[in-house]
């Protein structure tokens, strides 16, 4: 059969560098399970660093789409910049594949037959901590986030299902990405004697955030929530002022899965180090595709068959088997973690097959 | 000519006598605490040559800065025929036609003689709007500014890039400049510093042709060329003028001789 | 070399470089043509600043402002399903560009040197967070140019810039326009009093130039060139986001200028050439391609004083010295 | 060459007694700068045209020559700022063509610029005060005391920046400041310019009250009647090449001399 | 805003202000003082925290740490001095500034290529671990306020280096003619090597000291960098005084920029920075 060549556009330098690296190393563990090959065919890999930097992302896209002449492209991490690839993507008709950027738009408004997305939308986990926070009977809450879509949708989010569920968010607070200068809204925060607070942060911003958090007294005296990336490779960085942390994601430490089981043991010998959700992200991406090419069975890369076939595959993920909505995001489980030591430990389901409402997605 | 320059004429400088085309009129200037200036009133007119005088630190330099427009003053007006300049810019000023030369070496260092001469002479007529025509092609400008090279003694250097020229050339360049602007009101500020003695014999020269049709203010240490070429000396001593008056009352004033001259011949 | 054969030499060379371009479409891929357009828009922007920082000596670390405001006006002039109209379009980017740099510029030429530097930033750094924190122009996701500028004038269409080699002689064009009408200027005596500005501007004023609103020229006419540039990028990519006025944008015009060799048209462009083309080859060749361009740029700075286009002078230079005394 | 040959410009450079300890001129005094066949160029240009030069200790040295003849660029080879292309610079018999300018300096050479290089960052104490030092034989002749009393125009002016002071002010605080490092040599290029009549002959008097105090001067200036009247020995400069070096006196006495390479 | 909530915002803005400074500390020197614009001050400030992690981890103290990282950044600074930007005193500025691009480039690849791309913490000291209660909810780190102290001693020390010492008027007389200083027998090259590598041991205390509090993560030294550049230009180029004025003032607008007009915090700096400069377009301590 014809070889297969991927686009994987990530960030290798910059913030989200680690991440990039995390997903590129799942997606590569996947091929090599397959014996290096993706349904029996080779895979030729073009990279591209795309420094998390929307402003080159259309022509970095391009260098992949144009130059090199993909067949699929895998990217990104940075939600901006995943906007303008699916563009370019959605004009040049390539498949795309997108490992982690949660922006809703692109599996919403912006949807299209040949754009996939095997993470998450930021919304989801944000419902799902909604539904808890709720759950648990806190009456009023604070968000907090920085303000770009990443974090604005996951407030939106969790609003929803809080406010939903009986509760009440009292007030919004914000500031730039990514400035990490928290001390004065933790002062609001503590001044407002919220019942809860919910916050997005990922990378760096949220090891000083929690530490933050933690410093200034709150942490003992009002319950913190957030989606997942709070924790998710950052808790080391936390000393020990991110343990006992709710968060909530669609992965965790301690899943009793073999397949998750069998997927970090191989991860951890071949990188010599612990995978995390984006590593699996990336390892989903692989088989994603893979449903695809099956189903061209090493013949000319028909899209419309292969696209077909994806959104009625059921990949086998080590968050656990989930399949794609009409819109191509996954309808997956929203779980509860709780942060102990190294490891977001499971606690349970929050939500059981979330699916993202789509909105807007015309498809 | 407005009734103030004549009535300052008749009280200050009673020598005075041909046209007055530019009157400094009780000019204050304070540094923090220190005058550098006090009421100081000088009066320059056509065809004559006033020398400023003083000791170091005395606000001579000072003076020309209020008078071109580098520095405003404190206090007191400045005149030009008659008319009050003292809120123009030095850049208004100059285009109005008073020129100056200054003590430390003001030149542009990556250009060349030429080039640093062509630029004050196209400050005449500087034409902003041409943006589609060849400068170097403006003939006028191009000449006035080899006629000063000329009449500053740097025939034969217009190519030489300004900066690295010995300190000596520099001046003339300094004087050079002034020329190519074609003012009418010459302000010099120790034009003869760092030139040799056959360069400064030529200025000497240039100086008695150069007022017979300008107003000139010049501001020396080098005393033999002074009484060359002053027609009327004003000295000033702690910001304050000490006398003013003929190159000869000057020279004899006992005044004079303790706080700036000196007795003279101690070694020539 | 006299200083004669010099000159004709340079026109030679540029002849051929412009041959060099006009001919590259023909042999180079769709990808590689685009890729050369969107050098050529950095060098008409590199141009843009090189007329304040190598000409005038104002080092403005905010020029991407003009860029990027350009690019909004086209974008947000472009209807969601239609073109918008290029004779429309073109000088309204351009004009909103020249009057954000005429209107900021009477503020921030009141300062000087390193000041200068630094409000420029804080303007631009402004206008960044207009873009950025509102929804005026979609927010920090930015916003899509869907369809490319009209050329028809009455109906009658010259060119189509949806067509990439279009929009690449289009952009060659605009290049030469820039390059021609900089050059001009420069000899002109408004340009002779710029480059007086930047070496002694104390010394302009005393001479009786009103250096400010030189200055203020200058400064409204590179931010209207930047429009040009911001204008091109925006329409050739489609896609307009706040980060073309982040100080990133600015510093790396700036690079690519001192780079080429400031107070040097030919210079900027060369710059540009270096510094999109090293980091197009570089991150082709591994993921730590900023570390070769690191390098690469800290060597030039020790062993290429005074930026690429003062290259050839030097080299002829040592080589004339070793011919005397080798 | 007019005036001297090549030759006759050697013999009046006493003989380099090189590989020596201390180098000594023939009457027995220490040399304190020789410098032999400098050739100096600034890229392309040839300024110097093998220059010799020499002064001892406690010897007062005119040198003239006309604007650009390359008086500042002699000088600027010895210290150190400028490599001559040929010909080497000893000082105080130690090998320091080319520079280290601050170990030049460090052996008791002082030296007061053309066109003066104050500091205008620093006020008129700190100016002077940063260069304070201790003489290479540990003499402190020159204390901020003297120099204040020196000039006392710099005592009214003491916490002014340097930059804000008249002309003249700042050619009476460098030579302060070359003072205040308490040198064996003081090279002083164009010091009275800029200075009031008053000052140029208090300045002459300090300079010949320093050479009676046994210090070595060079002295650049446009007045040559003063150079020669306070000197012992004075140099010519013409286009690079040294065209007199002998007798003050010789010159003073000697109107066509100063006619024909100085054009007065 | 209730008053005791009023005066806790104040507190932190103070803080926050005192910590700016203590970055912009070592930049005060480098570029306010010696005239070098060092776009890599943020890297210093970066290796700082990483080293502060690294020896942590060997050492597993943060004191013993620091006192072991102060001599390492030295003899880093020196070197780098001698091997880069000693070449560079007599050139463009601009030059300069493409050289420290440059080395942004190659220090963030480095440390990438040395630890990774994670983001790392370091514990606090034990000694400094303890908080003040302020209100029922809200306390304040013990730590932090060590920092401001720290922060507040060497704005003391660099002004007290700068304008009462020899040397420090040694240094500015360098930053304006190299040559003279040299010909009044001071070694130039010596003296600003010896300061510049004082410069990058400040910043990288800076990094060690502020690694406990903001984690050592990826690109933490450009997050710095224009704020830094800000204060010290603001401030009045040279002026250690008004670098602390400035710092705080940063401090002011961006904390109760994010309370009162949290849509346009981002603008809040650089809006403070353009009033302040049209106002004083040499800084708010301009020096003569
Ligand atoms: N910007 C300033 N700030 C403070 N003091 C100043 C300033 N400019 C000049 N002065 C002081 O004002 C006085 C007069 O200075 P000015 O330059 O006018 O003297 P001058 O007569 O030209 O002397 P010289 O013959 O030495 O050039 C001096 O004492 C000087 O120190
Ligand atoms: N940096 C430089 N680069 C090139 N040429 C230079 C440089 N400095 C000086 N020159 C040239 O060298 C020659 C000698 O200059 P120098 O300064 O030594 O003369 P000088 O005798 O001191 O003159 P003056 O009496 O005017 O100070 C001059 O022609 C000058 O133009
Ligand atoms: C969790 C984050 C890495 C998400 C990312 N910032 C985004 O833009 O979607
Ligand atoms: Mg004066
Ligand atoms: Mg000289």
């Amino acid at each position: 059969a014809e070889k297969v060549k991927v686009g994987l556009m990530l960030p290798y330098t910059g913030t989200y560098a680690a991440l990039g690296n995390a997903i590129t190393n799942g997606f590569k563990q996947y091929v090599a399970e397959q014996g290096g090959t993706l349904a029996g065919r080779e895979v030729e890999y073009f990279v591209v660093d795309d420094e998390s930097d929307p402003a080159k992302a259309t022509e970095n896209t391009n260098k992949l789409v144009k130059r090199d002449e993909v067949d699929v492209l895998v990217g990104t991490v940075h939600s901006g910049v995943a906007l303008a690839m699916a563009k370019v993507a959605r004009d040049t008709k390539t498949l795309m594949i997108i490992p982690n950027a949660g922006a809703d738009e692109l599996t919403g408004p912006l949807c299209a037959p040949n754009v996939f997305r095997t993470s998450f939308t930021n919304w989801q986990p944000a419902y799902a901590m909604g539904k808890v926070a709720a759950e648990k009977g806190h009456k009023t809450a604070v968000t907090l986030t920085w303000k770009y879509a990443a974090g604005e949708q996951a407030v939106e989010g969790f609003a929803k299902a809080f406010e939903a569920g009986g509760g009440k968010v009292v007030k919004q607070l914000t500031l730039p990405f990514p400035n990490v200068e928290f001390q004065a809204l933790l002062t609001e925060v503590a001044s407002l004697k919220p019942d809860a607070v919910y916050v997005f942060f990922a990378g760096g911003g949220a090891a000083k955030f929690v530490k933050d958090y933690d410093a200034a007294g709150l942490k003992k005296s009002i319950p913190l929530y957030s989606s997942g990336f709070l924790t998710d490779g950052t808790l080391e960085a936390m000393g020990g002022a991110g343990e006992g942390l709710l968060t909530a994601l669609h992965y965790a430490d301690g899943l009793e899965i073999p397949k998750d089981k069998d997927f970090r043991t191989k991860y951890a010998m071949t990188y010599k180090m612990q995978p995390d959700v984006y590593a699996v992200q990336g390892y989903d991406a692989a088989q994603l595709l893979k449903s695809g090419l099956d189903a061209v069975k090493g013949g000319k890369l028909d899209q419309a068959t292969m696209v077909k076939a994806m959104e009625a595959a059921t990949i086998d993920s080590p968050r656990g088997a989930f399949t794609l909505s009409k819109a191509h995001n996954p309808v997956q489980d929203i779980y509860l973690r709780k942060a102990e030591g190294k490891d977001n430990k499971l606690v349970n389901v929050a939500v059981k097959k979330l699916a993202d409402p789509a909105r807007g997605c015309r498809m | 000519m407005g009734e103030m320059t004549a009535e300052i004429k008749a009280a200050v400088q009673p020598h005075l006598t041909g046209e007055a085309l530019l009157v400094a009129d009780k000019l204050t200037r304070r540094f923090g605490g220190l005058a550098a200036n006090q009421g100081v009133c000088i009066t320059l007119e056509r065809g004559k040559l006033h020398a400023l005088l003083g000791p170091n630190g005395a606000g001579k330099s000072t003076c020309i800065n209020m008078l071109s427009g580098d520095l405003p003053p404190s206090e007191g007006r400045i005149l030009l025929k008659g008319k009050d300049i003292t809120g123009l810019t030095n850049a208004q000023r100059s285009r109005i036609g008073i020129g100056r030369s200054y003590q430390r070496t003001n030149i542009f260092p990556q250009f060349t003689v030429l080039e640093n001469c062509r630029l004050a002479a196209q400050s005449r007529n500087p034409r902003p709007w041409k943006i589609f025509t060849d400068a170097l092609r403006l003939t006028d400008t191009l000449e006035r500014a080899r006629a000063a090279i000329v009449e500053a003694g740097l025939a034969g250097r217009e190519d030489r890039i300004a900066g690295i020229m010995s300190h000596g050339e520099q001046r003339q360049l300094e004087i050079a400049m002034v020329l190519a602007t074609d003012a009418e009101v010459l302000l010099l500020d120790e034009p003869l510093a760092g030139m040799g003695s056959e360069e400064s014999a030529q200025m000497v020269g240039l100086l008695n042709k150069l007022k017979q049709d300008r107003a000139i203010l010049l501001v020396e240490h080098d005393m033999d060329a002074v009484f060359a070429v002053a027609d009327t000396i004003t000295v000033m001593v702690n910001g304050v003028v000490l006398e003013s008056g003929t190159p000869e009352q000057i020279r004899n004033s006992p005044d004079v001789q303790q706080a700036y001259l000196g007795h003279e011949a101690e070694h020539e | 070399m006299n200083p004669q054969t010099n000159s004709r030499g340079l026109m030679v060379a540029k002849v051929v470089v412009l041959a060099a371009l006009l001919a590259f479409p023909l042999v180079g891929s769709a990808f590689y043509t685009e890729m050369v357009a969107k050098v050529l828009v950095m060098a008409i922007f590199a141009m843009s600043l090189d007329l304040l920082v190598g000409f005038t000596g104002l080092v403005s670390l905010g020029h991407a402002a003009y860029f990027g405001i350009a690019a909004y006006v086209v974008a947000l002039l472009t209807p969601k399903y239609d073109p918008a109209n290029l004779w429309i379009a073109l000088p309204a980017s351009v004009l909103g560009a020249a009057l954000a740099a005429f209107v900021i510029g009477i503020f921030v030429l009141r300062t000087k040197g390193i000041y200068f530097i630094m409000v420029t930033l804080a303007f631009a750094q402004m206008a960044y967070y207009v873009f950025h924190d509102t929804a005026l122009g979609g927010g920090s996701d930015g916003i899509y140019i869907n369809f490319k500028p009209d050329a028809a004038i009455a109906g009658w269409a010259p060119f189509d810039l949806n067509e990439p080699m279009h929009m690449y002689y289009f952009i060659v064009g605009m290049l030469v326009l820039v390059f021609a009408f900089l050059t001009l200027l420069l000899r002109s005596p408004f340009g002779k009093v710029l480059v007086g500005i930047r070496s002694n501007e104390h010394r302009m004023q005393s001479l009786g130039y009103a250096t400010f609103r030189y200055k203020l020229a200058a400064f409204t006419v590179a931010g209207a060139l930047a429009g040009v540039a911001g204008f091109l990028y925006g329409v050739l990519f489609g896609f307009v986001t706040p980060e073309y006025l982040s100080w990133h944008q600015s510093g790396n015009v700036l690079m690519m200028v001192i780079l080429g060799g400031m107070g040097n048209l030919v210079g900027a462009v060369l710059g540009a050439f270096a510094f999109i083309g090293l980091q197009e080859v570089f991150s082709g060749w591994t993921k730590h391609w900023q570390l070769l361009m690191g390098g690469v740029i800290v060597a030039a700075v020790l062993f290429m004083p005074g930026g690429l286009s003062a290259l050839p002078r030097r080299l002829y230079k040592k080589f004339k010295e070793e011919r005397i005394h080798g | 060459m007019s005036e001297m040959t090549m030759d006759s410009a050697r013999a009046a450079t006493p003989p380099l007694v090189a590989g020596t300890d201390t180098a000594v001129a023939e009457d027995g005094r220490e040399l304190l700068i020789e410098a032999i066949g400098l050739h100096t160029y600034y890229g392309a240009s040839h300024i110097l045209h093998g220059v010799n030069f020499h002064i001892r200790k406690g010897e007062a040295l005119g040198l003239m020559g006309r604007n650009g003849m390359g008086k500042t660029t002699l000088i600027r080879t010895m210290l150190g700022f400028v490599n001559p292309r040929a010909g080497g610079v000893l000082v105080r018999g130690q090998r320091m063509t080319g520079g280290p300018t601050y170990k030049i300096a460090r052996l008791g050479i002082a030296y007061v610029p053309e066109g003066r290089g104050i500091f205008p960052n620093l006020s008129v104490r700190e100016n002077l005060n940063m260069a304070a030092r201790a003489g290479v034989e540990g003499q402190r002749d020159w204390t901020f005391d003297r120099v204040m009393h020196t000039f006392p125009r710099l005592a009214e002016r003491i916490n002014n920046g340097g930059g804000q002071l008249s002309g003249g002010e700042q050619q009476m605080l460098t030579i302060g400041r070359a003072l205040m490092t308490n040198p064996d040599l003081l090279i002083l290029d164009e010091a009275t310019e800029g200075l009031a009549p008053l000052i140029v002959r208090e300045i002459w008097r300090v300079i010949r009250e320093i050479r009676d105090s046994g210090i070595a001067t060079v002295v650049v200036d446009k007045n040559h009647a003063a150079v020669t009247a306070i000197t012992d020995r004075s140099m010519i400069l013409v286009k690079g090449q040294v065209v007199f070096d002998g007798p003050s006196e010789e010159v003073r006495n000697n109107p066509e001399l100063i006619q024909k390479h100085l054009g007065v | 805003m209730d008053f005791t909530t009023f005066l806790i915002q104040i507190l932190n803005s103070l803080q926050y202000g005192l910590l700016l400074f203590l970055v912009a500390s070592g930049l005060t020197l480098v570029f306010g003082i010696m005239g070098i614009i060092n776009l890599a001050h943020g890297s210093f400030y970066m290796v700082g925290a990483y080293l502060a992690f690294a020896l942590t981890s060997l050492t597993g103290n943060l004191m013993l740490s620091i006192a072991l990282g102060i001599p390492l950044a030295f003899v880093f600074g020196a070197l780098l001095e001698w091997l880069l930007f000693a070449h560079l005193y007599k050139r463009d500025h601009l030059e300069q500034v493409l050289l420290t691009y440059g080395l942004i480039l190659i220090f963030e690849e480095l440390r990438s290529l040395a630890v990774g791309d994670d983001v790392h913490g370091v514990d606090i000291p034990a000694l400094f671990s303890a908080s003040i209660p302020l209100s029922d909810t809200l306390s304040y780190p013990v730590y932090r306020i060590l920092i401001s102290v720290v922060c507040l001693v060497l704005a003391g020390a660099l002004w007290w280096l700068m304008q009462r010492t020899r040397l420090g008027m040694m240094i500015r007389a360098g930053s304006h003619d190299r040559d003279m200083v040299q010909a009044l027998g001071i070694d130039i090259n010596l003296l600003y090597r010896t300061v510049f590598a004082l410069g990058v041991v400040l910043a990288a205390l800076a990094g060690m000291l502020a690694a406990p509090i903001s984690s050592v993560y990826p690109g933490m030294g450009s997050s710095v960098l224009i704020i830094s550049f800000v204060i010290v230009v603001i401030g009045g180029i040279g002026s250690v005084w008004g670098a602390l004025v400035a710092a705080l003032l940063i401090g002011f607008a961006d904390t109760f920029g994010k309370v009162l007009l949290p849509d346009l915090a981002g603008l809040a700096v650089y809006l403070v920075m353009a009033v302040v400069l049209l106002w004083r377009p040499e800084g708010i301590f301009k020096k003569g």
